[in-house]
């Protein structure tokens, strides 16, 4: 049976997550959209920029943000200069963390998906008075669609199951920055194994579940393609 | 050849009791850091250890009364210090009143259930009658290692750490501690299990309890045991 | 209309500079690859060329400085591929184009142009599940929709069958009448330009090799159209009478007056005649005991030389052009040249209406 | 400076990465073929079992596979049955946790770009005699192309970073099962930061360098979509 | 060659059951949306629907229990929509096909395809790097570079100019004459079929609506080409004499010696006529002092009304039928009926060579 913490943390994680895939999928849409139009020489370089995070593993990753989020760090320093909440140890923080580590997930899918929607359909648009930002929203995201699809079923699974990160710059703290993930490990840690299958198992099917709603809704939208 | 298991928080002193070990036997000793808890769980899963040297003495019991250690090969190896620490010269006072005083918004622990200096730790707490006024400000690392950086890197202003990590440091950190009485705590031993029937493993943990890995351990900041 | 473009591509360079009468039909006429396609994304703006001028009407959309990107400049334009929105349903396409024109400048309604292309019974498909003749009449009556100030069309009836052909020409012929929508228009068929064009650009490995009202450039001997098995000159005029004793058709135009096989048009009504150069033979003398009714007293222009011992005879006619496609041999026994009298006669003329 | 232990596990986290992408690829691209191709009912339901293991924390994922690997799991079992190698605290085993847990980031954008390719394509090249594999070869996968770009740098960048799963799985033996980011870890739990510095710089310059080679190749090769 | 199907598509059946010449050019004609697409695909064993049946020649391709694979089936195929493979240059493109044929099988150098249609300089790009035109005939050559035993073509020469059209259609009707690679082509233009066509299909709704060779096809009064203002006969003829003093030429036919305006082809060479119905007038008994030359014996077959006070007339003149287009007020007068003996007097023809 889940304890009470392991309802608080599941509170956590659908808020992170949601939270996150929101934030990557603002931040990243715009960036995959200029990745996949730009002419720009070096835009492979911002590429491997974007996909470089991946490689650090993730407990490593969480310790130099933990540095970058501390008072001597580029970020603990932006944060008290503006005024802004301490990243570390806070779901800001968090959400920081999982955002630019889950970047990549999203990224690519959806510069793959705007690059095979090709100029037709937008030229198209921009001679029916389609404004730039009019075409995108009623044009690109549309036709990106798949894209989309997959970069917010990997956004948010890497997000819900993402743990090294959040454990080192969140502290863990019950109803603040105790994520699922974490409570998880604490009890194979513990060796309570019962109660870890017991979570595991209803993580997998809430997941399971959702992933299934979002496939199969997603069948009756599919843009046919001759 | 032989694999040891040891927590992360022992890997410097470790390394180098190996390497003498090496220097005066004809045996290799490749050693796998980790958490005690996931060392626990991949011994009971066949993982090919010759020896644990765990953070803990819950764990090694628990493999010794499983039959998954020789019985009667466990000792206890080292014995923790718990130190009250702050990367900010004067933060701690050598009484540790900073804690009554509170000018500080995250204390660091090492996980009280899972981790022994995070267990030390809220026992050090709850006998200062501080525990419950500073639930709110700790921040748990999963070990006392997370602990440690999350106040090395300034995030939190202090933590209860191990002794031996800020003697690691050898001064590279101006801070400031407070070492914590013994009789604030329980022990926090640290204990060893033979888990294979080979010579050259006995050899190594019986040169871990001999004097010259002593001194190792005691010049690391842990306690003999 | 004004427009000057400079457009390179690896070998292939489009350099043109076009004055355009900005209402009415142009059609742009070439070869494959002669540039068509790139000149038409110019105007629309859909690549910015940096050497180019584009002036429609009083309204400038680029010059040295300026350059109104595509949104802005109110065109419709069908374009030569398949372009529907694969994601939107037939309705929704045209509406997409309907709703983005502001209410004061909506001109031809939706429904109209569903009517039009007889696309009714498809608004609630995907393009993915329309054959290619009825996705082509969609991408128009979407154009249409748009209300543009001005239609481009990259062959937008190649795909078409004659039939529906022939309900489509007028329509657009009324377009620039009624509305006031100039259109440019690309085309491989002779028919169809010459149905439906008043002026006409002839593009030719990237440039314009003439520009023109479309009878002048028909009859022009130094451009190709001249030249070919099918040159022809189209005449403009108006049915004056209808003959029921002899079944014949008769029509008033600058040349004189035509008689045609009868044909049910309303006296008065405006038509275009097409006379195939080849049709056309040459008398110094007005014949009488010949079957041929069409025969006009005309003046030789110019004199160009055919392959196959042929000649092609530029004609004014009562100072409108006409051609004559004769042996060179009878050209020299005439004595064709610059100014001489002849009179014509067309064995056979096309009435197109 | 880098420890012979640390080029020992560069060699490792190589051998694993270049392997694991390999039979990631090597599964992946029939299965996102056939995702992408059917009209199976309830090909949702693969797609989300495909989707799944990314929920799990990687170390929690690695227990269970440890479990399943051991001598009383299935895994296990079988192997010894077939007389295969044991997969706990071996190669083997991390290669089958890795590309367990990297199977998301090949799977999809491999199905959305099969997917963009259309059928038309396709059709073309059977009525030019090309049989099916034909034309999967020399018309599905090189119009595929970004997705397999994609694929391969999520699913190798992937499994350098990765970890939890390793870890578990691994044992953390040098030569055998200790890969760069086990090592990278253990010198920041060692409090080893300069070392750990040094290794995450190299690491990330690596990753940098070799991300860059293959986007910038990429470039060149870019298909043009009207 | 014998192709039964039926598939159904929302409202849209096709259900057509065709017996085919297994050699020459079969036009398949149809208004926009008809089924000819849906027609070549099965054809081409791209859709596979259960109830078909498809046989060429010896070969069985689809039955009850078989199915061929398109890839099985040597064919070629024009799709009307672009298909060029887009990761390969055009060379590259047409070495996919010429490398897929077994080498017994080669009929079609790829050299011999690049230089007909004039792709010759575009080798190295890709395609879309081409305009419309230059497209479609790379994909033709790409097909007879395939060498099938079948070759499919969706309206391949719909983007292209008259010249260019005119420089491929002769090889197209080559193909079969020397290869003895039959033809399935769709078309919309009228003077594509009757220049090409040996065969029609008329496709009306997915219905065949008929099925024959051209002559028959074109005046058969129960089909709707006999009814267009365009209604016309083709007729078969051989180049006997050429006529220096009149400037003529002219044809023998199995309906008589048709005389044409002159064209410089060799005597001997096999031609189509092109008379166009509203050209025929009819007499009771011969006219001697009238222009009209190609005057012959003809007997009504069959009477049909048309709009407007019009009929068409189908006649037989020595075998072969023709159609004339009258006032129905004429054809009263005249006493028109089945077995009427009449003269058709052809005002002008049109040669197709
Ligand atoms: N997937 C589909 N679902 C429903 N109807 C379809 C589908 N595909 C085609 N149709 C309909 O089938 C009919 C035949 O289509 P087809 O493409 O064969 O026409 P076509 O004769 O080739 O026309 P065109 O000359 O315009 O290319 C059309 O009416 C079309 O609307
Ligand atoms: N991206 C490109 N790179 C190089 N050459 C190009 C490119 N795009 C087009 N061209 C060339 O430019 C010329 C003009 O192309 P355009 O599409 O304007 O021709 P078009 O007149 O529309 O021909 P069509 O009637 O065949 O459509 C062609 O010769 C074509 O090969
Ligand atoms: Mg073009
Ligand atoms: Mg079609």
């Amino acid at each position: 049976m889940p304890t009470g913490a392991d309802l608080t943390a599941l509170g956590v994680t659908l808020k992170l997550a949601a939270l996150a895939t929101t934030v990557l999928l603002l931040l990243g849409t715009p960036l995959a959209w200029w990745l996949s139009r730009t002419r720009w020489r070096f835009k492979f370089v911002l590429e491997a920029v974007v996909a470089l995070p991946l490689v650090l593993p993730p407990t490593v990753l969480g310790f130099y943000l933990l540095i970058a989020f501390g008072p001597h760090g580029p970020l603990g320093k932006l944060m008290a200069a503006v005024g802004g909440p301490p990243l570390a140890f806070s779901f800001s923080g968090l959400l920081v963390g999982s955002v630019i580590y889950s970047m990549p997930f999203v990224v690519q899918p959806l510069q793959d998906a705007f690059a095979a929607v090709g100029r037709r359909p937008l030229e198209v648009a921009a001679t029916l008075r389609a404004s730039p930002i009019d075409r995108f929203f009623s044009v690109a995201v549309p036709l990106a669609r798949p894209g989309f699809l997959t970069a917010t079923v990997l956004g948010f699974a890497h997000t819900v199951g993402e743990f090294g990160v959040v454990l080192m710059i969140g502290g863990n703290i019950p109803g603040e920055t105790q994520v699922l993930s974490i409570a998880l490990y604490d009890h194979v840690e513990g060796l309570e194994y019962g109660h870890a299958h017991w979570l595991s198992g209803g993580l997998l099917l809430t997941s399971f579940l959702m992933l299934i709603a979002v496939y199969g809704l997603n069948r009756r939208f599919r843009v046919l393609r001759p | 050849r032989i694999r040891v298991a040891v927590a992360s928080n022992f890997a410097g002193a470790a390394r180098k009791i190996v390497e003498r070990f090496e220097a005066r036997v004809d045996h290799q000793v490749d050693l796998s850091l980790g958490s005690t808890g996931k060392h626990y769980a991949q011994i009971v899963h066949g993982a090919p250890f010759d020896a644990f040297l765990a953070a803990d003495a819950w764990r090694p019991e628990l493999l010794e009364r499983d039959g998954l250690a020789r019985s009667g090969s466990r000792f206890t190896y080292a014995r923790g210090r718990l130190v009250l620490w702050s990367a900010t010269v004067g933060l701690v006072d050598p009484g540790g009143r900073v804690l009554d005083q509170g000018e500080f918004r995250h204390l660091a622990i090492a996980h009280p259930e899972l981790a022994p200096y995070g267990r030390a730790a809220r026992e050090v707490l709850t006998a200062l009658g501080r525990w419950d006024a500073l639930a709110a400000r700790l921040v748990r690392g999963e070990d006392v290692g997370q602990a440690f950086q999350f106040v090395a890197s300034g995030n939190a202003e202090l933590g209860f750490v191990s002794y031996s990590q800020v003697r690691q440091l050898e001064g590279s950190i101006d801070g400031s501690l407070w070492q914590v009485p013994e009789n604030l705590y329980s022990p926090i031993e640290q204990q060893a299990v033979l888990l294979s029937d080979r010579e050259a493993a006995r050899a190594f943990l019986r040169f871990l309890r001999g004097a010259e890995a002593l001194e190792i351990i005691r010049d690391a900041g842990y306690g003999a045991p | 209309m004004r427009a000057r473009f400079r457009v390179a591509r690896g070998e292939f360079t489009l350099d043109v500079d076009l004055s355009l009468p900005a209402s009415g039909v142009t059609a742009l006429f070439g070869p494959s690859g002669c540039g068509k396609t790139t000149l038409l994304r110019a105007i629309a703006g859909l690549e910015r060329h940096d050497d180019g001028y584009l002036q429609i009407g009083e309204t400038t959309w680029q010059d040295a400085d300026l350059f109104v990107p595509p949104h802005r400049r109110a065109l419709g334009y069908v374009f030569q591929e398949a372009s529907l929105f694969e994601h939107l349903t037939v309705r929704s396409n045209l509406d997409y184009a309907a709703n983005r024109v502001p209410a004061a400048e909506r001109r031809v309604p939706v429904d109209r142009a569903v009517e039009l292309l007889g696309i009714g019974t498809l608004l609630d498909r995907r393009p993915a599940h329309l054959s290619g003749g009825e996705r082509q009449r969609v991408a128009i009556a979407r154009a249409l929709a748009a209300s543009p100030r001005l239609l481009l069309m990259d062959e937008p009836l190649a795909s078409l069958d004659r039939q529906r052909k022939g309900e489509i020409l007028p329509y657009l012929e009324s377009l620039h009448r009624e509305l006031d929508m100039p259109l440019l228009y690309v085309s491989h068929s002779h028919d169809e330009v010459a149905r439906l064009a008043d002026h006409l650009v002839l593009l030719e490995c990237g440039r314009a090799e003439g520009s023109g009202p479309i009878d002048e450039m028909l009859t022009r001997l130094d451009l190709s159209l001249a030249h070919g098995p099918d040159a022809e000159a189209l005449i403009e005029a108006t049915v004056s009478e209808h003959d029921e004793e002899f079944d014949l058709t008769y029509l008033d135009s600058g040349v004189g007056r035509f008689s045609v096989a009868r044909r049910a048009l309303p006296v008065g009504s405006r038509v275009r005649v097409r006379v195939a150069a080849r049709d056309v033979s040459l008398t110094l003398s007005p014949q009488s005991d010949t079957s041929i009714l069409n025969i006009f007293p005309a003046t030789v222009e110019e004199v160009a030389a055919e392959a196959e011992g042929q000649a092609t005879v530029r004609l004014k006619v009562g100072g409108i052009p006409m051609l004559a496609r004769v042996t060179r041999k009878s050209a020299a026994a005439l004595g064709l040249e610059s100014g001489k009298k002849v009179f014509a006669q067309a064995k056979s003329v096309a009435l197109l209406a």
